[in-house]
């Protein structure tokens, strides 16, 4: 591996090699190590706030508090755990539970019972398969979507509070910011489209757009009628705000367009036009290939997760409940039971058609969005609702 | 002096608009500027204005960024690539922009003892900035109003002739 | 005592017809679904209102709860609101259920028509701005409110804007002193809005000059801070500018000298018809004359006699109106245009009676005499033009001579149209009979004999065109026309249901007023209603007790006699059918130039017509002709002789001398334009580099300035 | 701490960068970023200004910054729509979005 040193240039380049490594592998390293050792024998020196100089600034972008918490916050409420066991659970519980409505036996042999490692076997599966690049691609797009697409996924679900504690953000403008982070997507499936330089990824990427698009407004408005009740744009209060009532008995028609808007933003069926696979082959995703795929798909149902999440945090009390559970566990029954209502529609519906599509999203949702906001207004006018809570 | 993260914050911000000026494809100039535009916004959630942080992101990047992307997609491909920049009219802008550059360096340098370095205490909610629209600013509202429905009018109608004369 | 109603009931009683005018348009593609959406929101509306009668009839004062103001234009601190007393509350209801029932009728009337999105939306939108117009607690919204029904008056009285011949209001080819006196419906229309913009214009022209005296458009704040009136008495405007305001009432409820539209306005549908004349367009000008009479007289705390002009000039027109249109009403052969000859008629009489506010010592008297006869006459003039509705229907004529004998036929609308006739006139007991009394009495007890006597009179003639009216339509043979209509297949028989019922309830109701009108102490109440309007406009007012005029047994008897001459001759001429009207009118004796001078409107339209349509045409033509064609065009000539002749002349100069030079000063010219052209190049990327080095200059040069060492 | 003169430097840049783009480049999109870059960089000036100096003064203009910043991204969102539909129709009548090339409009 490493080439015979023969001349004192040789020597000094392999220094260099060495200090450099050492310097790029030292915070990623040695900064966690810090902070574990930190929480046993307290050593009183902040490195963290050594490296950036104004780390107040930040906090209120994220309202990150102490710092030795980072790490269970970002693996329990955050991504990995979206990731690893949430994902993984319900790409497996969607494909046992669509099995089992079409009448169908489902994944069978991997692990012992019901096929339960089927999800393993293919993450290994996609993880030792060969990652293509197209010869058309435009590399540096193409590849920056699966990125993109985890990412974005990630941000949205950095905003969904799983517990009066345990959360990673909490922002002044958590709803808007929500409408922010749903803005990228189009851009992520357009890009991917176009970067692909193929037909297929091409016409799902234009469909994606025009979908997200159409939909994102009326995901948007539906919200409002929640904010207008609770008086908040903080979704921590928004929560909080629930204790009385659940707010999907006093916005149904909200909770309604919202629940079909998300299953629109989602791509699923039946608005999976953008990765039709019977007349698009997969869509914007076709090009991807091993884990690039797997990536994207994995952005895909971290946003289902982040999207459930959020209905159940608008709709259904967040993680409000009984105290018999602790109220991270209430968030992820409800959360779990959304994300089920959200999958059924794949087991027993037909794909809709474009334009169908188009005019439900700006003809029939808008102008829900619009009267449940008006109605909300009225009533809160009137007297009848008050704003912060019943 | 500047820290870490401001600087990054500068070199994405004034970094990307360069990309959204130079560079030879034309997405990633979009993307360049959607990147630029995030980096305001960030500026502004360091001032203490998260709510017009996100607001610039919802609108730059969710709207104005994807309609630019869908325009140069509308557009083909040949017809960006016929884009020339002569050497001389580089350093004319290169030279003008330094011009501007070194005279509000000026402006800047001249005033900036009399100018606060430290920022007042921000009281400024987004509660009031609503108030602030929906009562005395009112009339503004409903002007800027008035110009959207008209502007999206004039694409709406702009793209629809077109389709009657395909 | 007060009673808690939530001010968005009050808000609700306009916005609703006007939400249900924003929603119609949208429902267009489900034409039933939005003739019932644009009934349900005047049926709100009313709701709405009747939420705030009930507190009322029982005697207290409502009490919102809410926002009862907004801003709207901040900068000048005005606001958009609501004023609510039981004067209002009153008005407002007979406002809102009158035109609901007219919504109701117009479901069955307008059937079929192509333009009903228009007619739903323009009357939904002229309920609200009516209820605007009544409710809004100053007078800039009052204004637009005021425009508002201006506007929809435009535009539904011009509803069959298609002019088809039929629908012509006016006999066409009867001419007076050479003017055509029919008009297509179009024209109607327009006849209406530019007549109405004339009172407009002194209203606006009034209230700014109030607005410049007092720095605000609040009745209210008009009302507690009375220093405007002594500095507008000061420099002799304050009975100019109410008579300015009052020009507006002028225009918007047809009295002298504006009041010709009114008769014309009758080209449109009988629904509209009804609801201009019983529920809002003309009642405008009550209202306006009711909030701003209180406004004038009490504002000048101790000297009220400084504004007994405006209330004397008020009464007398309201009198002198009464009777022209009355005495215009006795030879009209079109349905409608009786009806609207008699409403003009009567709003002349509400005006008296507002004008004898400020001429007698009880100021609610005349007030409370106004309010109920404009709740009475609301009742049963809708009823009327609800039945001429269906009696035009019926007949599918406009013309009372081709109706006749159709008494056995339609039994409902006979009924109907009797009782609202017999109210009309001022028959005891129907409740025409207990406000005219009222009114006639206010004027008694203010010793205004002259106005009295005018008044009664006015009360026969009315009693005289009412039953020749009746007699006409229901009693005598049956006409060719009708006739011609059996034969083809359509006898006359009585109209749908949802077409009688409504101006049945309110003949009913106009019966029910009447009969129960003395027991229930009405007059009372109303006297109570106008007492606490102006209390809560002037709260120094409170020990204000005045009661009713009561039952005035002199001046009733003197009026009844009136009544009972012209019921006398009605009955005598066209009921019982004793001498031959026609005959009468049509031979050669005293009557005849009277019948002619009457059916031409006393010649008032006419000379509208020559002095203010025909004389500016004619002004224009003749300039056209005499001083276009023969000054100016000659003048023109002899230039271009004269013209033709130098040049030939300079002809030769210029061939010699001129081009030398010319052509060397354009040659400069080139050269320089070639030269400073270059700078206009239309390409943006100089225009910035030249844009951009100015700024840096300029920065430079500011900072150069303030002293600013660059080093 | 960052003051004022931070910002107003990055606005400066930006600013400077978008007068360069608009003078150098003939492509009416690369055009239309120069424009959204300088109008970000104004906006940003706003900003700052008014939370260096306004922000404790009370409510009327404490908060006129901010809401003057909305009014304007509101503003450049219309603006831009505009322009991208005249380049859209420019490119399908002349097959070109070079505005050197466009001068058919000027007469």
């Amino acid at each position: 591996m490493t080439k015979q040193i023969t001349t004192f240039e040789d020597f000094i380049r392999q220094i260099l090699k060495i200090i450099f490594w050492v310097l790029l592998f030292l915070p990623l390293i040695g900064v966690p190590v810090y902070y574990l050792l930190d929480t046993v024998f307290h050593f009183g020196v902040d490195v963290f706030s050594l490296l950036t100089v104004h780390p107040e600034q930040m906090i209120n972008l994220i309202n990150i508090e102490p710092f030795h918490s980072l790490f269970i916050w970002t693996t329990f409420p955050g991504f990995t755990f979206a990731a690893l066991f949430v994902t993984f659970f319900a790409m497996l519980w969607e494909r046992k539970l669509l099995a089992k409505i079409q009448l169908r036996v489902g994944p069978q042999y991997a692990g012992r019972y019901e096929g339960f490692l089927q999800m393993v076997a293919d993450l290994l599966k996609l993880l030792f398969k060969e990652l293509v690049t197209p010869n058309a691609v435009d590399k540096p797009i193409f590849w920056s979507v699966p990125f993109a697409s985890m990412a974005i996924a990630g941000a949205l679900l950095s905003l969904v509070p799983l517990g009066p504690t345990t959360y990673l953000a909490d922002p002044p403008v958590g709803v808007i910011m929500i409408f922010a982070i749903i803005g990228f997507f189009p851009i992520v499936t357009l890009l991917a489209g176009w970067a692909s330089n193929s037909k297929y990824p091409f016409l799902g990427g234009l469909r994606a757009l025009h979908q997200l698009v159409s939909y994102e407004i009326p995901l948007v408005l539906s919200l409002l009628g929640v904010v207008v009740l609770s008086g908040t744009l903080d979704i921590m209060k928004v929560v909080t705000a629930q204790s009385g009532v659940w707010y999907i008995l006093l916005q149904p028609l909200g909770a309604i367009v919202f629940f079909i808007a998300a299953l629109a933003e989602l791509e699923r069926i039946p608005f999976d036009l953008p990765e039709a696979d019977t007349e698009l082959v997969s869509g914007w995703i076709t090009e991807y290939t091993g884990m690039g795929f797997g990536a994207v798909f994995l952005g895909v149902y971290i946003k289902l997760y982040a999207l459930s999440g959020l209905f159940a945090t608008f709709f259904l009390g967040g993680w409000l409940g009984p105290s018999f559970l602790p109220p991270e566990l209430w968030f992820i029954i409800k959360t779990f039971i959304v994300m089920t209502a959200m999958l059924l529609p794949r087991g027993v519906m037909p794909r809709v058609r474009i334009d169908i599509l188009i005019r439900a999203g700006w003809g029939r949702l808008l102008v829900l969005s619009f009267a449940n906001l008006f109605i909300t207004m009225f009533l809160v006018s009137l007297g009848v609702l008050h704003i912060g809570g019943l | 002096m500047a820290d870490i993260v401001f600087l990054a914050m500068m070199a994405v911000t004034v970094g990307g608009a360069i990309v959204a000026l130079e560079s030879r494809e034309i997405v990633y100039g979009a993307v360049g500027l959607a990147g630029s535009l995030f980096g305001v916004a960030a500026f502004f959630f360091l001032l203490d204005a998260p709510y017009v942080a996100v607001f610039q992101i919802t609108v730059y990047v969710g709207a104005v960024a994807v309609l630019i992307i869908f325009t140069v997609m509308l557009v083909r491909h040949e017809t960006w690539m016929k884009e020339v920049t002569y050497s001389l009219g580089r350093l004319v802008g290169i030279l003008t922009a330094a011009a501007i550059a070194v005279s509000l360096t000026f402006a800047w340098a001249a005033s900036s003892s009399q100018l606060p370095s430290v920022p007042v205490p921000s009281t400024v909610t987004f509660l009031q900035i609503g108030q602030l629209i929906s009562t005395s600013l009112s009339p503004a509202l409903e002007v800027l109003a008035l110009v959207l429905s008209a502007s999206v009018l004039a694409a709406i109608t702009l793209a629809k002739v077109e389709r009657e004369e395909d | 005592m007060s009673e808690a109603v939530s001010a968005y009931f009050i808000w609700g009683v306009f916005v609703a017809p006007f939400a249900g005018a924003v929603l119609v348009p949208l429902l267009q593609k489900a034409p039933k679904m939005r003739d019932y959406v644009a009934v349900l929101f005047s049926f709100v509306s009313a709701v709405f209102a009747l939420s705030l009668l009930v507190p009322t009839l029982q005697g207290q004062t409502v009490a919102p709860s809410g926002p009862t103001s907004v801003p709207w234009i901040t900068a000048l601190g005005i606001s958009v609101g609501v004023l609510y007393d039981p004067f209002t509350i009153i008005l407002s209801n007979v406002v809102a259920w009158v035109s609901f029932l007219i919504m109701v009728y117009s479901l069955e009337y307008m059937k079929g028509d192509s333009g009903l999105t228009r007619y739903w939306f323009f009357m939904n939108f002229f309920i609200g701005s009516m209820q605007l117009v009544v409710l809004s607690d100053n007078f800039l919204s009052m204004f637009v409110g005021w425009e508002g029904v201006g506007l929809c008056s435009f535009a539904l009285i011009g509803f069959w804007f298609t002019d088809e011949k039929e629908r012509w209001v006016g006999t066409v080819g009867s001419m007076a002193l050479g003017e055509a006196q029919a008009y297509p419906p179009s024209h109607a229309g327009m006849k209406a809005f530019v007549m109405t913009r004339i009172g407009d214009v002194a209203f606006l022209i009034g209230i700014i000059l109030l607005f410049i005296y007092s720095g605000t458009f609040s009745f209210t704040q008009l009302a507690q801070n009375a220093g405007w009136a002594t500095r507008l008495a000061q420099s002799g405007l304050l009975v100019p500018t109410a008579l300015l305001i009052f020009g507006g009432a002028v225009g918007k409820s047809a009295q002298f000298p504006l009041h010709e539209w009114l008769p014309d306005a009758m080209a449109g549908p009988a629904s509209v018809s009804a609801l201009i004349h019983a529920a809002t367009m003309v009642k405008a000008g009550v209202v306006l004359v009711a909030r701003v009479g209180p406004l004038f007289y009490f504002a000048l705390a101790s000297n009220t006699s400084l504004v007994q002009p405006f209330f004397v000039t008020v009464a007398w027109i309201g009198a002198f109106t009464a009777f022209l249109a009355a005495t215009q009403a006795l030879v009209g052969f079109e349905l409608k245009k009786i009806l609207a000859y008699s409403t003009v008629s009567q709003i002349g009489y509400m005006m008296m009676a507002l004008g004898l506010t400020g001429l007698s010592t009880d100021f609610a008297q005349g007030l409370s005499a106004g309010l109920y006869h404009l709740m009475s006459h609301a009742i049963f003039k809708a009823s009327l033009f609800m039945g001429a509705g269906a009696l035009i229907h019926v007949s599918e004529s406009k013309y009372v001579s081709d109706m006749g004998g159709l008494r056995a036929k339609m039994k409902m609308t006979f009924a109907a149209f009797l009782v609202a006739a017999a109210s009309l006139s001022g028959i005891p007991p129907f409740s025409g009979f207990w406000s005219k009394d009222a009114v006639l009495a206010t004027a008694w007890d203010s010793g205004q004999t002259g106005l009295f006597l005018v008044g009664a009179m006015t009360a026969g003639l009315t009693a005289f065109y009412s039953f020749r009216m009746l007699g006409i339509v229901f009693y005598g043979k049956q006409s060719m026309k009708l006739d011609e209509l059996e034969k083809e297949g359509h006898p006359a028989r009585e109209v749908p249901r949802l077409m009688w019922v409504p101006y049945m309830i309110l003949a009913v109701g106009t019966v029910l007023i009447g009969v129960l009108s003395a027991p229930l102490g009405l007059e009372n109440g109303l006297e109570w209603a106008s007492n606490a309007y102006l209390v809560s406009l002037f709260p120094r007012l409170s020990g204000l007790t005045g009661t009713s005029a009561g039952f005035n047994a002199v001046s009733s008897l003197i009026a009844l006699g009136f009544v009972g001459i012209g019921f006398a001759i009605a009955w005598t001429l066209y009921v019982a059918k004793r001498y031959s009207a026609s005959k009468l009118v049509h031979e050669e004796g005293f009557i005849h130039p009277i019948y002619t001078f009457l059916e031409n409107r006393w010649y008032i339209n006419a000379v509208y017509y020559r002095v203010f349509v025909d004389a500016p045409i004619r002004a224009s033509r003749w300039l056209l002709s005499s001083f276009e064609i023969r000054g100016l065009d000659r003048v023109n000539n002899a230039g271009a002789y004269l013209g033709i002749n130098l040049s030939a002349a300079g002809n030769w100069i210029d061939a010699h001398v001129i081009d030398g030079v010319a052509n060397g000063f354009s040659l400069a010219g080139q050269a320089f334009s070639r030269t400073i052209r270059k700078v206009q190049t239309g390409i943006t990327q100089q225009y910035i580099f030249v844009f951009a080095l100015g700024l840096a200059l300029l920065i430079l040069a500011l900072l150069l300035g303030a002293g600013v060492r660059l080093y | 701490m960052n003051t004022l003169a931070d910002f107003t430097f990055v606005s400066g840049l930006l600013f400077a960068v978008g007068i360069y783009g608009l003078i150098v480049k003939r492509n009416a999109l690369r055009m239309l970023f120069a424009v959204e870059i300088m109008i970000n960089a104004a906006n940003l000036n706003f900003i700052a200004f008014d939370r260096f100096l306004w922000s404790n003064l009370p409510l009327p203009q404490a908060a006129l910054g901010q809401t003057f910043v909305l009014f304007s991204i509101a503003l450049a969102a219309a603006e831009a729509a505009v322009v991208l539909a005249i380049i859209v129709v420019a490119y399908r009548l002349h097959k070109n979005v070079d505005v050197s090339e466009l001068k058919t409009l000027g007469g």
